[in-house]
C-alpha cells in the first residue's frame, strides 16, 4: 500500500474525457515523476490530488485517509505540499516571512489569531525558519522582498517553504519549466540533496527527460487521461508505447 | 474648570500681557456665558449650506446676511428693514445702526453641506475657533434640529434658518432656539381652504411624501388640513431622497381613483417630481370627472426657477415673497435688489429677519447673555384677536408678513401664511410666483401641545457657564 | 394588469439610462482594464452640454422697454436672445425650442474630445496600476470635474424642456384597449428608449462587423497577444475609452429633459451604475445591458404603492438587495467571466 | 518597551509627542494675526482629527494588510454612534457604557455583513459592502426613523429614561466621564497665543493612543503578517495549510470595531449620531485617508484623516475677506486677481482643492504622503549607503510600503 492511492479516477469536462480510469500508487519515500505530451491530463490529476479538482468517480487517498472534498489547505494539513509551475510566493514579504508562514502553519493548524504576540518572540519558529534558509543558502537574502528575488531564487524559496513544513508528500509541478540550463541543474541538484536528508516522497510532474530521468525512481506515462506505463526509468526509455504516445504513430 | 473657551477676551488680555510673557492660565469661571464679547466687536456664526442640493439658497442667504451685518453697523447703502422695525406699542426699534450693544458685529461664515454632522461640526468650529455668540442659518430641518441642539449645549443662541418641518419647534424645541420660518402644520392650515375654494371640497387626494422626517410631518399636516374641509386621502407613499426620476412613483396616480397629487418634496426632488409628473400628463388628465390638480405644500422661488414652466397655476405656501405690497417687504426687496441686482429669496428674508431680531433682542436686553436674548425675546405681548392662553410673546411688524408674535411657550412664530400659485405669464425669470391669499395669522393657530407638535420640552436656557 | 404594464415601461426607461451608463463603463473596463469612477461625471457633461447650448441659443441683450419697470420701479430690461434677432423669431425660437436634440451635434465631438484628452493624460498611465488607485484617481477625477461643473451652474437643478413637438404625453392605455387615462406615457420617454436602443444596437454591431471592433474584442479576450500581433492596440483603446464617453455624453444629453441637470447627478448615478456593471458582470457588454433593464424593472416594480405597503422601505433597498443576492448566487455577475477583477 | 522594538517605540513616542503637545502644535499663529484662520486647534477639530484617526487607523488593518478594499466602513461607525447614543438614553450620560456598547455591536454587525462579503474578493467585494452600507444608510435615515430619528439624527432629550442617572431637571445633563464633562478644559494665554486644553480630546486622543499601539502589535504580529500573505497571495496561502477567510474576517471585524469606537467616541463628544455619517461618501472618505496618508503603513492614516478633516474643516471656512487679508502684500490688480483663483480653491470649492490633491498623491506618490515623507528623507541621506533592508527600494510602480514606515 503506497502513501498515495488514486483508484479508478475519471474526470470528464463536458464532452472531453480529462481522465480516464487512472490507478496509481506510490511509494512511500520515493520519487515518482508523471509525464505524458501535452493534454495527456498531468494536470487535472495534479489538481484532483490537491482538492482544487473533484473526481467524477474514483478516490484519491493519502495514507488512507480520502482527500476529495477537503480545500486545499486541509489538504495541507494532511502532510501534502505542492510546488507550482510558476513560483508562488509572497512577493510583498520578506524572504523571511515567507518561511515563517509555513512554519506556523504547521505548529498551529489553518488560523490562530496570534494577534498580539510579537512575531518575533516566537523563538522556536524563527530558528525553524532561519535553519531552513540556511538549508537552502539564502540566509544572505532573508530581509530582501520576495517579488524581487530572481526566478532561481524564487524556485529556491519556494522549495524552502514548502519543506519547512516537513510535508510527507511533495508535489512538483513542472519545477524547472522556463529555467535555463544551469539552474535546471541546480533545481535537480537541490532536490537530491532534499531526498538524501530526509525522509519524503516526490511526485514530480515534468516535460523535461533530462530532469525526469535524473531524479525519478519510477515513472508513469499518461497518454489521453490513462495511464500507458508506469515501470522504473530504464525501462521507461525505449518503451514503445511511450514512443508512440509522444511522437505519434509515424514512430 | 470652563465650558467654551472664549477666544475673544483672551485675546485682548493676551496682548495686554503678552509683554511679560509669563503664562496666564484662564478659566471661563471669570465669566457668565459662553464666548462673552469683550472687544469692541461681537461675532456671529452664519451656517449656510454652501455644497450639496441646497447650495444656491445657501449663496442667497449669505447675500442677505451680508447685508443684515452692513444694516447692523451702519454701513450699507441704506438701513433696510431698521427704518421699518416696529414693536408691538408701534415704537421703533432700538437698533440705530450703530452695531449691536456699541459693538461692531463681525460674522464668521461656515458650510453645513445640508448634512447634520458637518453642520454641528462647522457651527463648533464658530462657537470654539472664533467665539460666535450666535448661530444662524440651514436651509433644511434636519440641520436646523442639530444645530439648534448643539447651541443648547454649547450655550449660545440659535436662530434658525428655512427650517420647515414641525419638529423643530415641536418635538425637538430648545430653550435657546428661535425659528422665524413657518411650518408644515401652518401650511396645511393656509393651503386647505384655498385648495377646497379653487378645486372642490370633495377631491382625493394621494401623496408623495419624502421619506424622512420632513415628508412625514408635512404629509400628516397637509393631509389632516385637508381632510378637515373634506378632502379624501387615497394613498401615501414614501420616496427616497434623491430619487431623480419620479416616474415609477407617478404612473400609478392615476389608476388609482385619485384626482389630485400632493407632491411634499422640496429642492431637487420637488423640481424633478413635479417636472415627470407634467411630463406624465397628470395636468392634463381628466379623473373623477374632474381636471386632475398637483398640490405642491412648500415653495421657494428658487426652486420655482428649476422646475420651470411646470410650476405654472401650481399652489403652494411660503413664507414671504419680494411681490408683497407692504412697505416693509418693499424696503427690504429695494435694499436687496439695489446691491445684488435681483430680488431676495424667502431663504435670505428668513435670516436677514432672525439676524435684525437677535440683535434687536439683545439691544433690549441689554446683554448678550442667551438667557437675556431669550427673555427679551419671549417678551410679553399678544397678538390681537387669538383668544389663546398661550398667546404671549415677542410681538412685533414692519419685517414683512405684517404683525408676527415670536410664542413664548414654544418659540415659533406666528404671522401671517401666504398662499401662492405658479405665475401664467411671469414678466421676468423672478416673477415666477404670484401671492393668492395672505391666511390670517389666526387661521394657522395652534397650541404648543397640538399633537403633531407633541413631546418637545423647552427646557431651561443654558448660558453655558 | 395596467400597472404592471406602467412598470414596465418605466423600468425600460429607467433601465436604458442604467444600461447605457453601465455600456460605456463595461467598455472601458473590458478594453482598458480600468475602472472608470469618473463615468459617471461624463454622464452628467452629456447633460449640462444641453445646458450649455440651450444656454448658448438663449444668450440675450438686453433692450429696455419704458412701458413696464422691474421688481425695483426701474424699466424693464427685456431680454432678447441673439438668436430671434439674427435669424427671425421663428427660426430662433426652433432653435432655441431644439436645443436638446441639437446638443448631441455638439456633445459627440465634446464628449470625444474629453473622453480623449482624460486617457491620453491621465488613465493611460494607469494600465499597469492597482485597481484601487485607478477608483481613486477617477474618483478625485469626478470630484474636480464635478466642482468644475458647479463652479459654471451652480447647484440648482436647470430645467431644460424637450422640443415643444415632443413635450405631451401620449394615452398608451387607450391603444390597449384599457381606460383612458390608465397608462399615460410621455413622448420624450419613449424617444429616450429608443434612442438608447439604437446606440446598444450600434455599439454591438460596431464590436461585431467592423475590423476595429473584432480587434477590441479580440484585445477584451486577451490583451497581450493583440499587442504581439504588432498591432496598435493603445491607439484603439484611445478611441474605445473616446466612444464610451461619448456614449455616457448623449445618455446625458437626452436625460436632460427627463430629469433636471444637476451638477452632483453624475454622482448619483455612479454608485448605481457599478451595481449595474457588477451585477451584470465585469467585461461583459450583454451583462451590462441586461443588468440595467433588469434593475430597472426591478426597481419601478419595488417602488408601487402596494408593494411598499408589504415591505416598508423595500423601494430604498432593493437595487442593492438584488446585488448582494446575485453576487452571492452567481459570484461573477450574470454573465461575467471568471478571474476578472477578482484580485 | 512596551513589547516593540526601537523603531516602532520612536514612532509610537512621536505620535505621542504629537497628539500630546497638539493644542500647540495646531495653533502656530498668534491669534490676532491674518493667518489665525489657518490654526487648528480649537476642541472639535482635534477630536476630529484622533477620531478620524482611530476610524482610519482600524480601515487600514483591512484595507492596508489584507488589501480587502471595503467600500462600506462608514456603516459599523454610523452602527457604533447609533448604540452609543441609545446607551446614553437608556442608561447614562457616562460615555463609558456608551463606547462599550458601540465597539460591540459595530463589532457584531461587522461580524455578520463580514461574514457574507468575505465570500467574495476583488471589486465583488467592494460592491457588496457598498451595497450593505448603502442599506444601513437608506434605512437609518427614513424607515428606521423610529430608532435613528433619521434625517434630523439621534439625540438625547428630557424625557430619556436615563435608568442609572436619576432626575436631571429641567436640562439635558452634559456628557461625561465620571463626572468630567466632555466639554472641560482651560485656556493658556501666552504672548499672542491663546492655547485650548480640553478634555474630550484628551480622551480620545489617550483611546487614539491605545488603538495604534494595538496597531502597531497587529502589524508586527504573526497575524499581521498572514494578513499581509492574504493579501500577496491567497493561492500559495491556502497550499500551506492556512485558511485565509477566519484571517480576512477577523481583519474586517477587528476593523469594524475600530469604526464602532470611532462612532461611541463622536457620539461622546458630541451626543447625536446622524445618518449622514453612514453614506457612501463617509465611507469614500475613510478609504481616501488611508491611501492619502499612505495604505499598510502604521503612520499613514492618521496622517491622511488629519489632513482631510484639515481641509474639510479650515479650507472650507475661508471666504473672500480672509483671502484679501491674505493677500493684502500684493499690489491692489494683483490681489484681486489672486483673490478670484484662490476663491475657486477654498470656501464652497474645498473639495475641488481636494480632488486636486488627491489626483496629484495618487499619480505622483502612490504610497501617499508617507511616501513623500520618505523621498524628502531619503534627499537628505543620499549621500549615505542606501540600501538597508527592503523597504529602501520602493520604487516600482506598484509599491507595497512595508508596513511601519
Amino acid at each position: 500500500m503506497g502513501i498515495l492511492e488514486v483508484k479508478d479516477v475519471n474526470k470528464r469536462f463536458g464532452g472531453l474525457q480529462a481522465l480516464g480510469n487512472v490507478n496509481l500508487s506510490i511509494a512511500e519515500n520515493s520519487v515518482h515523476a508523471i509525464i505524458g505530451p501535452n493534454g495527456a491530463g498531468k494536470s487535472t490529476l495534479l489538481n484532483c490530488l490537491v482538492g482544487k479538482l473533484i473526481p467524477d468517480t474514483g478516490s484519491v487517498l493519502f495514507d488512507g485517509q480520502s482527500v476529495l472534498g477537503r480545500k486545499a489547505h486541509e489538504i495541507n494539513q494532511m502532510g501534502i505540499s505542492r510546488v507550482f509551475q510558476t513560483p508562488e510566493i509572497f512577493g510583498d514579504l520578506t524572504v523571511f516571512e515567507n518561511v515563517m508562514i509555513p512554519c506556523l502553519a504547521k505548529r498551529d493548524g489553518p488560523f490562530r489569531m496570534h494577534a498580539y504576540e510579537h512575531m518575533m518572540d516566537e523563538a522556536d519558529i524563527v530558528a525553524q525558519a532561519a535553519a531552513m534558509l540556511d538549508e537552502v543558502n539564502m540566509t544572505d537574502k532573508r530581509d530582501m522582498h520576495a517579488a524581487s528575488l530572481s526566478r532561481g531564487d524564487k524556485r529556491r524559496l519556494e522549495m524552502a517553504m514548502c519543506l519547512v513544513q516537513q510535508p510527507r508528500l511533495l508535489l512538483l509541478d513542472e519545477p524547472t519549466a522556463g529555467m535555463a540550463r544551469a539552474d535546471t541543474n541546480n533545481t535537480i541538484e537541490l532536490l537530491r540533496q532534499i531526498k538524501q536528508s530526509r525522509p519524503i516522497t516526490m511526485v514530480i510532474i515534468e516535460h523535461d527527460m533530462h530532469v525526469v530521468f535524473s531524479l525519478a525512481e519510477r515513472i508513469t506515462v499518461l497518454a489521453q487521461g490513462s495511464p500507458l506505463v508506469e515501470d522504473v526509468p530504464e525501462n521507461i526509455k525505449g518503451h514503445p508505447k511511450v514512443q508512440e504516445a509522444y511522437l505519434g504513430h509515424a514512430a | 474648570m470652563s465650558n467654551f473657551t472664549r477666544r475673544r477676551l483672551l485675546k485682548t488680555s493676551a496682548v495686554a500681557g503678552g509683554a511679560l510673557a509669563l503664562p496666564t492660565i484662564f478659566t471661563s469661571r471669570a465669566h457668565a456665558f459662553t464666548n462673552e464679547p469683550t472687544g469692541d466687536t461681537v461675532m456671529l456664526g452664519f451656517n449656510v449650506p454652501q455644497s450639496g442640493a441646497y447650495a444656491d439658497e445657501g449663496a442667497d442667504q449669505l447675500r442677505a446676511y451680508e447685508l443684515a451685518v452692513e444694516h447692523l453697523n451702519g454701513t450699507g447703502a441704506d438701513n433696510g428693514m431698521l427704518e421699518t422695525f416696529r414693536y408691538a406699542d408701534g415704537s421703533r426699534t432700538v437698533l440705530t445702526g450703530n452695531g449691536i450693544l456699541g459693538k461692531r458685529v463681525e460674522y464668521v461664515t461656515g458650510d453645513t453641506q445640508t448634512n447634520t454632522d458637518a453642520s454641528r461640526a462647522s457651527a463648533r468650529s464658530m462657537i470654539e475657533k472664533d467665539g460666535a455668540v450666535m448661530i444662524t442659518g440651514g436651509s433644511s430641518s434636519g440641520v436646523a434640529v442639530a444645530v439648534q441642539a448643539l447651541c443648547q449645549e454649547a450655550g449660545v443662541m440659535f436662530m434658525a434658518g428655512l427650517t420647515h418641518a414641525n419638529d423643530t419647534t415641536g418635538k425637538d424645541r430648545r430653550a435657546n432656539g428661535f425659528r422665524h420660518f413657518f411650518n408644515s402644520y401652518m401650511s396645511g392650515a393656509a393651503l386647505a381652504p384655498v385648495l377646497a375654494n379653487a378645486y372642490g371640497a370633495d377631491r382625493k387626494a394621494y401623496y408623495l411624501t419624502a421619506d424622512y422626517n420632513w415628508g412625514y410631518t408635512t404629509e400628516q399636516a397637509i393631509s389632516e388640513a385637508t381632510e378637515g374641509v373634506g378632502w379624501e386621502t387615497v394613498n401615501k407613499v414614501l420616496t427616497p431622497l434623491g430619487q431623480g426620476d419620479f416616474s415609477s412613483y407617478l404612473t400609478p396616480v392615476l389608476g388609482s381613483g385619485a384626482d389630485t397629487l400632493v407632491l411634499v418634496h422640496y429642492g431637487g426632488d420637488m423640481v424633478n417630481s413635479l417636472t415627470n409628473a407634467v411630463q406624465f400628463g397628470l395636468r392634463e388628465a381628466q379623473a373623477n370627472g374632474k381636471d386632475f390638480q398637483i398640490v405642491v405644500p412648500l415653495f421657494s422661488r428658487l426652486m420655482a426657477r428649476g422646475a420651470g414652466e411646470n410650476i405654472k397655476g401650481i399652489f403652494g405656501s411660503t413664507n414671504w415673497h419680494w411681490s408683497l405690497p407692504d412697505e416693509a417687504s418693499q424696503v427690504f426687496t429695494r435694499s436687496f435688489g439695489t446691491k445684488y441686482g435681483f430680488p431676495p429669496s424667502q431663504a435670505a428674508h428668513t435670516v436677514y429677519c432672525q439676524t435684525l431680531l437677535y440683535a434687536d433682542a439683545v439691544e433690549r436686553a441689554g446683554s448678550f447673555n442667551p438667557c437675556a436674548v431669550v427673555e427679551a425675546l419671549e417678551g410679553d405681548d399678544s397678538l390681537p384677536g387669538i383668544d389663546s392662553a398661550s398667546n404671549r410673546g415677542f410681538v412685533f411688524d414692519g419685517l414683512g408678513n405684517g404683525p408676527t408674535l415670536y410664542r413664548a411657550a414654544d418659540h415659533q412664530c406666528f404671522k401671517d401664511v401666504l398662499v401662492v400659485r405658479g405665475k401664467e405669464e411671469p414678466e421676468s425669470e423672478f416673477d415666477l410666483l404670484e401671492v393668492v391669499e395672505v391666511t390670517p395669522v389666526a387661521q394657522v393657530w395652534y397650541e404648543p401641545d397640538h399633537p403633531q407638535f407633541a413631546g418637545g420640552q423647552l427646557g431651561e436656557c443654558n448660558p453655558g457657564a | 394588469m395596467d400597472a404592471i404594464i406602467l412598470q414596465v415601461l418605466n423600468g425600460l426607461d429607467k433601465g436604458s439610462a442604467y444600461a447605457l451608463i453601465a455600456l460605456g463603463l463595461t467598455l472601458i473596463f473590458g478594453t482598458l482594464g480600468v475602472v472608470n469612477f469618473a463615468h459617471g461625471v461624463l454622464f452628467a457633461l452629456g447633460a449640462f452640454c444641453a445646458v450649455t447650448l440651450q444656454a448658448f441659443f438663449s444668450a440675450s441683450f438686453s433692450t429696455v422697454d419704458e412701458s413696464r419697470t422691474d421688481f425695483l420701479g426701474n424699466p424693464l430690461k427685456v431680454e432678447v436672445p441673439y438668436v430671434e434677432a439674427w435669424f427671425g423669431e421663428t427660426v430662433g425660437g426652433v432653435l432655441i425650442d431644439w436645443s436638446v436634440p441639437l446638443a448631441i451635434l455638439l456633445a459627440i465631438p465634446v464628449m470625444a474630445v474629453v473622453g480623449i484628452v482624460m486617457e491620453r493624460g491621465l488613465i493611460k498611465h494607469f494600465y499597469k496600476r492597482p485597481h484601487a488607485d485607478q477608483i481613486l484617481v477617477t474618483f478625485g477625477l469626478a470630484i474636480v470635474l464635478q466642482q468644475i461643473i458647479k463652479y459654471f451652474f451652480g447647484a440648482n437643478p436647470i430645467p431644460v424642456p424637450a422640443p415643444d413637438a415632443f413635450r405631451g404625453s401620449f394615452d398608451f392605455g387607450v391603444m390597449l384597449g384599457f381606460d383612458p387615462f390608465t397608462i399615460i406615457y410621455p413622448y420624450w420617454r419613449l424617444v429616450y428608449f429608443g434612442f438608447a436602443a439604437v446606440i446598444i444596437g450600434g455599439i454591438f454591431a460596431f464590436l461585431r462587423f467592423t475590423t476595429f471592433g473584432m480587434v477590441v474584442r479580440a484585445g477584451m479576450a486577451d490583451r497581450e497577444t493583440v499587442g504581439l500581433l504588432g498591432i496598435n492596440i493603445d491607439r484603439r483603446f484611445t478611441i474605445m475609452f473616446g466612444l464610451a464617453a461619448v456614449v455616457a455624453g448623449l445618455a446625458g444629453v437626452m436625460y436632460a429633459p427627463i430629469v433636471a441637470p444637476n451638477y452632483d447627478m453624475g454622482m448619483n448615478f455612479l454608485v448605481l451604475s457599478f451595481v449595474v456593471v457588477v451585477v451584470g458582470g465585469m467585461g461583459s457588454l450583454p451583462g451590462a445591458v441586461l443588468a440595467g433593464f433588469l434593475l430597472g424593472i426591478i426597481e419601478s416594480f419595488a417602488s408601487m404603492g402596494a408593494v411598499i405597503a408589504l415591505i416598508p422601505g423595500i423601494n430604498q433597498v432593493i437595487i442593492y438587495l438584488v446585488a448582494i443576492i446575485v453576487l452571492l448566487v452567481r459570484p461573477r455577475g450574470l454573465m461575467g467571466r471568471k478571474g476578472v477583477m477578482e484580485d | 518597551m512596551l513589547g516593540l522594538n526601537r523603531k516602532d517605540l520612536t514612532l509610537f513616542l512621536v505620535v505621542l509627542g504629537l497628539v500630546v503637545f497638539a493644542p500647540f502644535l495646531l495653533n502656530p499663529f498668534p491669534d490676532a494675526s491674518g493667518l489665525a484662520r489657518f490654526n487648528a486647534g480649537y476642541p472639535d477639530l482635534m477630536q476630529r482629527f484622533v477620531i478620524f484617526g482611530i476610524f482610519a487607523i482600524g480601515f487600514n488593518i483591512l484595507f492596508g494588510l489584507t488589501g480587502y478594499l471595503s467600500f462600506g466602513h462608514a456603516a459599523f461607525l454610523g452602527i457604533g454612534s447609533y448604540a452609543g447614543v441609545w446607551m446614553m438614553k437608556l442608561l447614562t450620560v457616562n460615555i463609558v457604557p456608551a463606547i462599550i456598547a458601540s465597539t460591540v455591536i459595530a463589532g457584531l454587525a461587522s461580524l455578520v455583513i463580514g461574514f457574507i462579503c468575505l465570500r467574495r474578493s476583488g471589486i465583488y467585494f467592494s460592491i457588496l459592502t457598498l451595497a450593505f452600507a448603502q442599506m444601513s444608510f437608506a434605512l437609518a435615515y427614513s424607515v428606521l426613523t423610529p430608532i435613528t430619528a433619521g434625517e434630523s439624527g439621534l439625540q438625547l432629550s428630557l424625557s430619556d429614561p436615563r435608568i442609572l442617572d436619576g432626575a436631571a431637571g429641567n436640562s439635558i445633563p452634559a456628557v461625561n466621564f465620571f463626572g468630567i464633562t466632555m466639554r472641560d478644559g482651560f485656556d493658556w494665554a501666552m504672548g499672542g497665543w491663546v492655547f485650548t486644553f480640553n478634555f474630550g480630546y484628551y480622551f480620545c486622543a489617550t483611546l487614539m493612543l491605545v488603538a495604534f499601539y494595538l496597531s502597531i502589535r497587529i502589524f508586527r504580529s504573526p497575524f499581521g503578517m498572514m494578513l499581509r500573505a492574504v493579501k500577496s497571495n491567497q493561492q500559495r496561502m491556502n497550499y500551506t495549510g492556512l485558511n485565509p477567510k477566519p484571517y480576512t474576517l477577523a481583519a474586517f471585524v477587528i476593523s469594524g470595531m475600530y469604526a464602532g469606537l470611532a462612532g461611541g467616541l463622536m457620539v461622546a463628544v458630541d451626543p447625536l449620531a446622524g445618518a449622514d455619517r453612514m453614506f457612501w461618501t463617509a465611507s469614500g472618505e475613510v478609504v481616501l485617508m488611508t491611501i492619502l496618508g499612505g495604505a499598510g503603513t502604521l503612520i499613514g492614516p492618521v496622517l491622511g484623516a488629519g489632513m482631510i478633516k484639515y481641509f474639510e474643516n479650515i479650507f472650507s471656512r475661508l471666504n473672500e475677506r480672509d483671502l484679501n487679508a491674505m493677500f493684502d502684500f500684493l499690489p491692489d490688480g494683483l490681489q484681486g486677481a489672486a483673490v478670484a483663483v484662490a476663491q475657486m480653491f477654498v470656501g464652497d470649492g474645498w473639495l475641488l482643492t481636494l480632488g486636486l490633491m488627491f489626483m496629484l498623491v495618487v499619480i505622483f506618490l502612490p504610497g501617499g504622503l508617507v511616501e513623500g515623507g520618505q523621498r524628502i528623507a531619503r534627499l537628505f541621506r543620499r549621500k549615505r549607503p542606501a540600501r538597508r533592508g527592503p523597504d529602501s527600494d520602493r520604487r516600482s510602480p506598484q509599491p507595497s510600503p512595508h508596513p511601519g514606515e
